[in-house]
């Protein structure tokens, strides 16, 4: 297990929004969380990146226990993610919101630039060339010079899975990469995570499209109201009868 | 490297138009036969707004009276106001343009004395002389020897008050209230402590407010409770009215004296403090109520030309283009700086609004200051 | 060059003050920059200022080492305030580093050794107008390096989104800290500069005025780029001989077009005046430039 | 002489006058999340139309009283016409909202500052004719009796429009969520303009009883309040309004505690902003204010 979630519980004042949530994700898989709205998948990515820190129960990452640790030093351990409602940083232009993401990768000092030292010029070419080559994955070459502000929705969630594939992370957290895609564009998206799972990467991502979901996950986890229904493969979790439950009430929805 | 080119095109396009509305903007005039510019450095905007409005009131008042008289062949003046807006800066910025730009005979002002410290080294280096007429702060003669000043320190007036509130009174033990955040007030502060200790006078309370506050009422009670036999006040007169009006409405009884300096010596006191100034000592470097026929025609003239009595602020901008007038005339030519201030440094005796007027030799005021009390809403001469 | 000498004669210290303002404005261009609104930049000036002018007349300390001495000493107090306040975020920051100027303000007027409200008298005139430039130009350069290193690509990132900043793997902490620090340092050398200019420093020219001077110079620049700062200040500085100019004298209304200025740049043209001169599209490319990486 | 009740006495009437003045600030940060630095400017403003209409136009102060309140609130829909308005969908509104509303503020000082002069001025002496009462050894002017009734008639009756009435609710509706009001069918520009209305009227009416009692305004007598309309809706819970009333109350005993207790007033409003800053460490909500810290 690349990382492993036990019993991990969220109070906010008096409501709970997640109760004892366990499950693993294996090294190179990709891993769907689903369930209805407002049940708790947003909190639980936000608990796993270090956003916001869970009120009791563990996270090991690696083997190693990170559910203190603050975000950035989450960050630093290999997990990058997306954001639902896509924080990009609007003022900056496509290529520089991918460098910023470098930050992890990039050592850029100081001293070599106010010397303007040839090596930390050439050093310079080569992360951006890194940036355009992620710009071209995620199919924004076009736009490295736009503003991320003047984009379109689904380019805005593209762009945020770039900035998020620049640290180079070993467990990527996608909370609904392709909500408001038009299909040609989630089609693009679901072949680059798969591209990125075959590379390597372990995948746990976030999203209301079943189809997307059950062809492209190897393991789903179902949330409902906080709790763990079920985790299990595509099959495993489609034969559920409490997944059906949960979904057939909200199907007009969801589906 | 395009955007480092790009930036010092903009850097130099920036640079050349401020340059050229700077020097646009000076324009050379071209100074008649008999004519003296002096520069008029007062504060129209900051902190200090209020008394430099009041200021250049009596300066316009006597440049006017002066100009009428001086007929056709006569020696006019031609004021050049600006605002050195109560900042060190732009103070410096206005000496700047009036010694440089517009090459004027003399300078009157700066309003403040933390500006005077500073502006009034660029004249001294440029050997342009400059008359304050409402610096009191230590220091500021000593700058050089262009820098002369008519206003009275609170050194010279507070002693001298306190002597006559301790024969007329016979208080042995004061409170003091005072601003600690200004020079001015500080400087009074410490003028008072010394003339208490000296009268063998003991300070009970020591309190401080500062600049802008209207509520004392917490020093005030702190005072009242300790039963002083007087008030001693260093304030500027919008604090000094609101402390009179403060400590009456909390019942701090007539019985107990306030007694201020230089500060004070505004009918603003009266004006805003109400039936509260009644009754309150002020040590002042202007007697208000002066029966000399100048001082009455100074009140009379400037209470129709402006609807409201002077204080005495304008009148020693008043008394100070009187006396720059007086030094302008006998220097040679109004580009004689040297002159302007040799002449400036001889003028012994003077009559003026302020009284029988010299300079001392370090350049300071010399004349005598007087103690009033308010009666009936005016000043008059305590103990008269 | 005759008139030229005549130029400087009348706004020699024009320039000068022109030169503490820019460095002024930089110092909380810095600050700005790691999207973190302070009022404490005058503060750090006072400090900067008053510990070099105690430096050099109490103690005959040399001009360059009391200059060093003001600046590191308002860095130390930058990053020991910065530590506790920069937790907080926008006008709560902005409150915090206020009281904290307050406090600074109202502490020399109460000691002794800053000389009250007299103000610390007495310093030479040692800061000459080339070396203010001098000083302005290295900090530009250390700013528009900084800007592409790896903390300013942080700053860049907290400034615009601080969690995603930290999901990223910034430790937005450390780098808030440090662009509070080098702005504090920047302020500390700027007053200390400024003490050896004018003979006297007062309580008073450091104060909450001062400090919302410093803000609107950046915001009526533009706060985006370095230079931003440096022209608002230039312009602002300069305002009230430009208004004189054009033959505007009365205070109320040169106070007046102050607010107008600012007030109008902030509705229409929020990267600040600069922006005028920026093409639109090309700030992407140039900024890449300005970066090293279109040179291969 | 019972000094302490007296101390008491005063602290309660200053701070009922903060807390007047601090009600209208912080239901503009309740409502949009933004620091109004106007809000002094209007108070000034206040005070000196209520007094031109006594002297020039030779009003009664009940007249003008309601008359200058009126003026202020409408000087508050300017307000938010000029300067809020405009930035309300962007980004970074509290940001730009602070800049603009400063350079209103200056504006609106340099008008003052234009109409009415530099002058300290005053209500004419016989505007109102004050008895001094006296119990236990204690002082206190019917005015001043009248000025904490009048305050306190003012908050009591703010806070239960915004509780009951239709308008209040849909107020404290916006402050809330602003595009779920939206979405109920709410007016929410209107309803953020009738707020700026009542808060810079509120500001006005303090603007007025401060003059009426302190006998002492200028056209920056703003300044002075300012800081400490901060300190209080800091110390209250920015944006609550119980808060506000509690924090200007707390604040004026502070002071005048401060006073009472070291007999000295050198350090009174360095504790009082110390105690500031303190708070927006330890407790950035406030003494009352909710425990969640807001992102602003």
């Amino acid at each position: 297990m690349l990382l492993e979630i036990t019993q991990i519980t969220q109070h906010f004042g008096g409501l709970c929004a997640l109760a004892g949530v366990s499950f693993g994700v294996e090294s190179g898989s990709v891993h769907g969380l689903i369930g209805p709205n407002g049940a708790g998948k947003t909190t639980l990515i936000n608990i796993l990146s270090g956003i916001t820190p869970a009120t009791s129960g563990t996270l090991r990452f690696d083997d190693r226990r990170i559910d203190t640790f603050p975000a950035h030093k989450i960050a630093s351990l290999g997990i990058a993610r997306t954001f639902q409602n896509i924080r990009l940083f609007p003022a900056l232009t496509c290529l520089e919101n991918v460098i910023a993401g470098q930050h992890l990768i990039a050592e850029r000092p100081l001293l070599p630039r106010l010397l303007c030292l040839p090596g930390a010029i050439r050093q310079e070419a080569v992360y951006k060339q890194q940036s355009l080559d992620i710009l071209v994955r995620v199919g924004l070459a076009d736009r490295a010079d736009f503003s991320a502000q003047h984009l379109s929705y689904g380019e805005r969630r593209r762009l945020e899975i770039a900035r998020a594939l620049a640290s180079c992370p070993r467990l990527l957290l996608l909370d609904e990469p392709v909500a408001g895609m038009r299909r040609q564009e989630m089609l693009s998206v679901a072949e680059l995570i798969h591209t990125l799972s075959q590379e390597g990467m372990t995948i746990l991502l976030i999203e209301h499209n079943m189809a997307f979901v059950m062809e492209l996950c190897s393991q789903i986890t179902v949330l409902n109201f906080g709790s763990v229904i079920t985790t299990g493969t595509p099959a495993e979790v489609g034969r559920h009868p409490e997944v059906i439950e949960a979904y057939l009430g909200k199907s007009d929805q969801d589906a | 490297m395009q955007k480092n080119k790009q930036m010092m095109w903009m850097g130099i396009a920036v640079l050349m138009s401020l340059t050229l509305l700077l020097t646009v903007s000076t324009e050379f005039a071209a100074a008649a036969g008999k004519e003296a510019k002096i520069g008029l450095a007062f504060s129209m905007t900051g902190a200090a707004a209020g008394y430099g409005s009041t200021q250049k009131n009596g300066v316009q008042l006597a440049v006017d009276e002066i100009n009428a008289a001086a007929g056709a062949d006569g020696l006019k003046l031609i004021p050049i106001f600006d605002d050195d807006a109560s900042t060190p800066q732009q103070g410096v910025n206005v000496f700047n343009k009036f010694i440089n730009a517009d090459k004027v005979s003399l300078i009157i002002g700066p309003t403040l004395s933390n500006t005077a410290q500073v502006s009034n080294r660029i004249a001294q280096q440029a050997g342009v002389p400059v008359l304050g007429i409402s610096n009191t702060a230590k220091g500021i003669t000593e700058i050089g020897d262009f820098i002369f000043r008519n206003s009275l320190t609170e050194m010279v007036v507070i002693p001298n008050t306190v002597k006559v509130a301790k024969e007329k009174l016979k208080i042995s033990k004061v409170a003091v209230l005072y601003g600690n955040d200004d020079a001015f007030t500080k400087a009074g502060y410490e003028a008072f402590k010394i003339a208490l200790q000296g009268a063998g006078i003991t300070i009970i309370n020591e309190q401080t407010f500062a600049k802008g506050d209207r509520d004392f009422s917490p020093q005030l009670t702190q005072i009242k409770s300790q039963n002083p036999d007087a008030i001693v006040v260093s304030a500027l007169v919008e604090e000094a009215s609101g402390i009179v009006s403060q400590a009456r409405k909390l019942d701090i009884p007539k019985s107990v004296p306030i007694i201020g300096g230089n500060g004070f010596n505004s009918p603003g006191l009266m004006k805003n403090a109400g039936d509260a100034a009644e009754g309150v000592i002020v040590g002042a470097a202007w007697n208000t109520s002066s029966s000399s026929s100048l001082n009455r025609k100074f009140v009379e003239a400037y209470n129709n030309k402006y609807g409201s009595l002077p204080d005495q602020f304008a009148a020693q901008a008043y008394a100070g283009v009187y006396i720059a007038y007086q030094a302008l005339s006998k220097a040679p030519s109004p580009d004689n700086h040297k002159a302007i201030r040799d002449a400036l440094a001889q003028i012994k005796g003077m009559n003026t609004v302020l009284g029988n007027f010299s300079f001392t030799d370090g350049r300071d005021a010399d004349y005598i200051p007087v103690v009033q009390i308010v009666k009936d809403g005016k000043f008059a001469i305590f103990g008269e | 060059m005759v008139h030229l000498t005549y130029f400087f004669a009348v706004y020699g210290s024009l320039i000068n003050f022109i030169g503490i303002n820019v460095l002024l404005a930089l110092s909380l261009y810095v600050t700005l920059s790691a999207g973190q609104l302070s009022l404490g930049n005058a503060a750090f000036a006072g400090i900067g200022g008053y510990t070099a002018g105690i430096l050099t007349t109490q103690f005959g300390v040399p001009y360059l080492l009391s200059l060093l001495a003001g600046a590191l000493m308002a860095a130390i107090v930058g990053f020991l305030l910065g530590m506790p306040v920069l937790r907080l975020r926008g006008v709560f920051l902005a409150m915090a580093t206020l009281s904290f100027g307050e406090v600074v303000r109202i502490a020399a007027i109460n000691l002794k050794i800053t000389g009250g409200a007299e103000g610390l008298l007495g310093m030479p005139a040692y800061t000459k107008t080339w070396f203010i430039y001098l000083v302005i130009a290295v900090v530009g350069y250390f700013l528009s390096r900084l800007r592409y290193s790896r903390a300013g690509w942080s700053f860049e990132s907290i400034r615009e989104d601080e969690t995603a900043a930290s999901a990223m793997g910034i430790n937005t902490i450390y780098y808030k800290t440090l662009a509070f620090t080098i702005g504090a340092f920047i302020a500390g050398l700027a007053g200390a500069m400024y003490a050896h200019l004018n003979y006297i420093i007062t309580p008073g020219e450091f104060g909450f005025s001062a400090a919302v001077n410093l803000l609107i110079y950046c915001i009526v620049g533009g706060s985006r780029v370095w230079y931003g700062p440096v022209f608002g200040a230039a312009l602002l500085t300069a305002l009230p001989e430009i208004l004189r100019g054009i033959g505007v004298t009365a205070g109320p209304i040169r106070m007046f077009v102050n607010g107008l200025i600012l007030l109008i740049v902030i509705l229409f043209l929020p990267n600040g005046l600069i922006s005028l001169f920026q093409r639109r599209r090309k700030v992407a490319v140039s900024v890449l430039a300005g970066a090293g990486i279109g040179d291969n | 002489m019972n000094l302490f009740l007296q101390q008491l006495v005063n602290g309660l009437f200053i701070g009922s006058v903060y807390g007047l003045f601090a009600v209208g600030y912080t239901l503009v940060f309740g409502v949009l999340d933004i620091l109004n630095l106007a809000h002094p400017a209007v108070f000034t403003l206040g005070g000196l139309t209520a007094l031109w209409l006594v002297e020039t136009a030779g009003l009664t102060i009940f007249q003008a009283f309601p008359i200058a309140v009126l003026i202020a609130g409408l000087l508050g829909l300017l307000l938010d016409r000029v300067a809020f308005a405009p930035l309300r969908h962007r980004a970074d509104t509290y940001f730009s909202g602070l800049i603009s509303s400063i350079a209103m503020a200056i504006m609106f000082e340099s008008v003052a500052l234009g109409v009415f002069g530099a002058h300290t001025v005053r209500f004419p002496a016989n505007t109102v004719t004050p008895t001094i009462w006296r119990f236990a050894g204690i002082t206190v002017t019917s005015l001043q009796v009248e000025i904490v009734l009048v305050a306190f008639l003012l908050m009591v009756g703010l806070t239960q429009f915004l509780k009951h009435s239709r308008t209040g609710k849909a107020i404290r509706a916006v402050a809330e969520n602003e595009r779920m009001a939206r979405l109920l069918g709410i007016h929410v520009d209107r309803i953020i303009a009738f707020t700026f209305f009542i808060s810079s009227a509120l500001g006005g009416a303090a603007g007025i009883l401060f003059g009426l009692y302190f006998d002492a305004m200028s056209p920056d007598m703003g300044r002075s309040i300012e800081l400490k309309g901060l300190a209080v809706i800091v110390l209250g819970g920015m944006g609550s309004i119980p808060g506000a009333i509690a924090g200007g109350l707390a604040f004026g005993l502070s002071e005048v505690l401060t006073v009472a207790i070291t007999g000295t007033s050198n350090l009174r409003d360095a504790v009082a902003f110390a105690v500031l800053f303190a708070i927006l460490l330890l407790r950035p909500s406030g003494i009352l204010g909710r425990s969640r810290m807001r992102e602003a």
